[in-house]
């Protein structure tokens, strides 16, 4: 699938563009609605549903109570009976708490079922650290998620994606959980009025270099983009792989972009240990090891509870600079 | 609402035929389980209905096909008044690719699409928030169908349970939320679990309609049932009602049952529902000894020839099913 | 339980004083929060009790320091009313290591090991299990302890807290559930998250007792927390207490309020429970002009010095926080 | 800490020394509690605890409703309130429903408390498949809470670190969580009267080989035992780490081993993608890449809902032939 070619483009923010995509769907899907904590009355904890409410009304832009597991369980059910939920859960931080209902019922019951039942749902989460909200509100779970069989983890990082990814995930015949990074909503740029749907099977080069092959996705793109072209004015050119899809991963796209640059920095938000950071690394080496001049680099958050203040919480999390020495150490200068 | 079981004397000889056969088939069809689990044809977790047969038998058919049902891992007896034909089922127990979830879920997980029979949850509690979403699926969509969620009196303890009822109840959804309350939840007794023992009671703190009823009386539950369905179809919200079972069988195949004593299992098998109907039937003159004696006939040819079936079945391949974790997608 | 407030009347002057200086101390140094969140000193979330201060502040006091609190988010009224300084308090909020969480928490995670104050939860319903586990400790240990949990009746909607009740209840443990109904969750009313929006009588479906008070009035409120501290330390079983009151601001500092009117809001500042002590208070003499002023003169100092307090505390180095994640072991 | 000397011997299952070690807990401090889902009057869903009520009472061998995210919580607060519980979540598959309490909770509360309450709680799950359970009842997320900075996560796979793991955790300040293999339950073997503690910290060398290094934990360990001695016969000597700490990792002797070896492989029951095996595999590159000779293998499951048939729940797990074909390959023989 491409980008629906189109005439004249817009000034957005990333909030809008999603905004955008849930009335295009809304729109064109009576199947379709919204339906999760603030989503209506409220406009969504980050405003992203913000009007919603008045255009398509209580019934299809549903304000849930806190009861993740039971509002997510439902969105489950009601994909199974023919609806085509997109699930706002406020923030990842909060989705352990429907974490069984996306491991034991969604991802589980096409498979278990003998393939009876697929389940269309979309289950959407802020994610991510950066606004000094601490220890319970500043998680990147994403990995967790990546980790599960039967669905699929999107993470757009652009307005293209933002928009165009939900198109795509609501076509799709199974649960598809879509990630939107805290930091990017106030995120402005261009976005073609008649944006339409994109892959959610392919990772994006949004750099091309040569030296080293820095891979990220979410919130760090725009961070791993910064340290790129401080490298370049260093002379290091950096092919930057943006994921855009956890699961499945786009193996060829990394592993082409490694095997030509024959060296690799992998920069995830979340905690080092069992990031996906590891994971994308485990594969290059198993896929690239003997085109690597250099060990595979990891750039993540320090292993600890985020903390509030903004200079322990920038401290903690990735930033331009590590990512740039993390650059250096892999290209060798 | 009270739940007085009407007079049987208007029932007629094909319905009480009809509701005595319903459990039956689940009664031997299970004996038949639990004997093939000891040589081994089937594996993993095998939790029997035996004793609480009177309870499906009772709601299911009061149902519409176009209702859709929910179950626990306890659900073979649900599969088969539903019209899951036993032949898959048994081959389902085998984990046979002819098995009704292609062998892939075992006794824990039955599915039928046509039957509406949205599993078998081995999650307790996880099926009740899907029940939900049936029901608003439904409505949403200006269908007249009810969700019917099965579930123990165990499962009220989990959070799911709270949810849900809020969620079904705050919609005004078409859900029937059965408990099938047989005192226990594993070797943990109903007052070691919850602080207000009387389960359909706490329906009242949702504003959720509910009753109990006799969960060992088939034609009690079904009057309960039928009544319910209609509630719950009225489209004024969710009814909650509670059958009062009990589990004759051990909670699963490894159960050394540490937590009941000999004599009260005892107590309840002299209130068996299939002997209880039996016993009316016969003495009311509605059925004859030679009806049950048929009837025993057909249900143990029907449950011979689901063994033969599941004998027969064949094992699908790894990569077959490796390959079906997602859905083939029409788009590329 | 029936909750008319005792007559005014016997209440001693200090009483009344030490009542409005609880809630005039929170409602003062919220405002300053408030201000210093503008200029950016005090950053995040910023959740305010402006309208609710009679809660926290008739609730408190009438614990003995042996009882333990836990709250949530908006928990600054409840660590003034149990005695956390102004000082460390006001660090915390600007992330300063002089801070009551050494600056690590900010204003959601509010934490006083000396108070036995719990937190500051931020995750909805996330506090209610811990509070019946302090509660099982105290009760395992034979000590008297009371523990007091504090919610927003957006939590109720939570399975945490069915699974909180019950267990609270089934195991009779020494807690007080505070409801901190202020009936919005977010923009999301009461009657939109809850199918029986008369919350106290939820306690009733787990044989809790239960009682509501107007959250608006400390002196009942006081008089409501003594009576039901007194029967949850009698050692049968948890007590629930509903407070009805209202929030003045916005949820947190993002908050366009667009699901409630300003007349509402401006009706419910007319029962501004500091407003309303204070008038009550001149017009029976209890108090006068001077004792006010002189009040808000203090307390003025006492804001003045905690924001002086706060700007003087330093960064926490992050090598030091980096390594405290685990505690430091005894053995090797 | 090393095991106290021991008189003389017994043969017990690593169920039996489970329950030894619960009982020893329980005799030796009145603030250790035993709560949970059937561990009383029905013994365990394993029977781990059986017999213990009738020893210590309904007080501390608590029976427990069906609400994990109520009583792992409940026991969270026991540990701030002074008491030291041992939590048993049946199984880790039950285990979503608590997490938020053990993720935002008991891992965070230290930290975002400035230090002033650490919570000396200890979890005991049920994980693993092999029963033919299928696909809700059989995961392996040990990685997810490995991933979690504040809690410590242990998986004793012999006799020994059974009855020794759950001393030290109990004596440990911070949340410790204990994962139960359960193929393992029924293993018997020869264990030491006096058996006492053990660390938590360490790694274990269980074979000294030299060719490669085969590294993994819980109830992979023996299929791995297995996999190593039928390498020997053909000429190819595993070594065969038994990593027991799952976080902390430790780092020294993996690298002490695979510098040694050069070679490694990582046996992991967990799916592949996103598994503990990967951290593992990331942290060799990062630490040993200059000392490797052929790329770090996985041998993981197989990345579907386990199905109930025996044939094809074997052919999704990790089983010795795998092991033995990824160890032949990065032996290069
Ligand atoms: C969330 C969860 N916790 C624990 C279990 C283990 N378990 C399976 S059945 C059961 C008892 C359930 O009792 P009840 O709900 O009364 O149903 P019954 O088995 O009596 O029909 C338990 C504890 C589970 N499957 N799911
Ligand atoms: C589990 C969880 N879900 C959602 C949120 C986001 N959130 C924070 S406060 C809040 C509203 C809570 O309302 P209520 O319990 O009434 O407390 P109040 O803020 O009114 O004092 C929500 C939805 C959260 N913090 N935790
Ligand atoms: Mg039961
Ligand atoms: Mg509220």
């Amino acid at each position: 699938m491409q980008t629906a070619a189109a005439s004249q483009t817009n000034t957005i923010t990333y909030r809008e563009a999603v905004r955008t995509a849930i009335r295009d769907a809304m729109q064109r899907d009576p199947r379709v609605f919204l339906m999760g904590e603030d989503v209506g009355r409220y406009g969504g904890c980050y405003a992203v549903s913000k009007g919603l409410l008045d255009e398509f009304g209580p019934e299809r832009i549903r304000d849930t109570p806190l009861s993740e597991g039971g509002f997510v369980g439902a969105g489950i059910g009601a994909a199974m009976g023919g609806m085509r939920p997109i699930i706002e859960v406020m923030t990842v931080n909060f989705s352990m708490l429907c974490l069984d209902q996306i491991l034991n019922s969604a991802a589980a019951i096409r498979h278990m079922s003998g393939g009876q039942f697929s389940i269309p749902v979309v289950i959407r989460m802020a994610t991510g650290a950066g606004r000094q909200l601490a220890a319970q509100h500043s998680h990147s779970l994403e990995n967790w998620y990546a980790h599960i069989p039967g669905i699929r983890v999107v993470a757009p990082a652009t307005l293209e994606d933002a928009r165009g990814m939900l198109w795509t995930a609501l076509a799709d015949p199974d649960p598809v959980v879509i990630f939107e990074n805290v930091m990017l909503y106030n995120v402005s740029g261009e976005l073609a009025d008649g944006a339409g749907p994109v892959d959610i099977d392919r990772a994006a080069l949004r750099r091309k270099g040569r030296d080293l092959s820095l891979i990220t996705y979410g919130g760090s793109l725009w961070k791993t983009m910064e340290a790129a072209d401080a490298l370049a004015k260093n002379g290091i050119e950096a092919d930057v792989v943006d994921l855009r899809t956890l699961r499945p991963l786009d193996d060829a796209t990394i592993m082409e972009s490694v095997r030509r640059t024959r060296r690799a920095v992998i920069v995830d938000e979340a905690w080092r240990s069992g990031s996906l950071a590891a994971e994308i690394s485990a594969r290059i080496v198993e896929q690239c090891f003997w085109s690597l001049d250099a060990p595979v680099g990891r750039v993540c958050t320090a292993e600890m509870p985020i903390p509030y203040p903004k200079h322990l919480e920038d401290a903690a999390l990735p930033q331009p600079a590590a990512i740039i020495a993390a650059a250096r150490a892999a290209a060798g200068r | 609402m009270t739940q007085a079981a009407p007079p049987k004397a208007h029932l007629t000889r094909d319905h009480v035929h009809a509701l005595l056969k319903g459990m039956l088939r689940i009664r031997r069809f299970e004996e038949k389980c639990a004997e093939l689990y000891t040589v081994e044809k089937i594996r993993g977790f095998l939790h029997l209905y035996i004793g609480e047969e009177a309870v499906a038998a009772g709601v299911i058919p009061t149902l519409q096909p176009s209702d859709a049902i929910v179950a626990t891992y306890r659900e073979h007896g649900h599969a088969l008044a539903r019209g899951v034909a036993m032949g898959p089922l048994m081959a389902e127990m085998y984990g046979k690719q002819e098995g009704c979830s292609h062998g892939r879920g075992g006794s824990m997980h039955v599915f039928d699409a046509a039957a509406r029979l949205y599993g078998g949850n081995a999650i307790v509690g996880g099926g009740l928030p899907l029940a939900v979403g049936l029901a608003l699926a439904d409505k949403m969509q200006g269908k007249s169908g009810v969700t019917v969620c099965f579930f123990g009196e165990g499962a009220v303890a989990e959070g799911e349970f709270h949810e849900s009822m809020n969620l079904a109840a705050l919609w005004q959804l078409p859900v029937l939320f059965v408990c099938e309350n047989n005192l226990y939840a594993m070797g943990t007794a109903l007052a070691i679990s919850e602080s207000e023992t009387d389960i359909h009671r706490k329906a009242e703190c949702y504003r959720v309609k509910s009753a109990v009823v006799d969960g060992m009386d088939v034609i009690a539950v079904e009057a309960a049932a039928r009544r319910a369905v209609e509630l719950a179809r009225g489209g004024e919200g969710p009814v909650f009602l509670e059958c009062r079972t009990y589990r004759f069988r051990a909670h699963s195949m490894f159960d050394a049952q540490l937590y009941r004593s000999k004599s009260e299992i005892d107590e309840w098998k002299t209130k068996c529902p299939i002997e209880h109907l039996r016993k009316w039937a016969l003495a009311a003159g509605v059925l004859h000894e030679g009806d049950l004696s048929a009837l025993e006939t057909e249900i143990a040819e029907e449950v011979a020839e689901a063994v033969a079936f599941a004998e027969a079945g064949t094992w699908e391949p790894f990569d077959q099913a490796l390959q079906d974790v997602y859905t083939p997608r029409a788009v590329p």
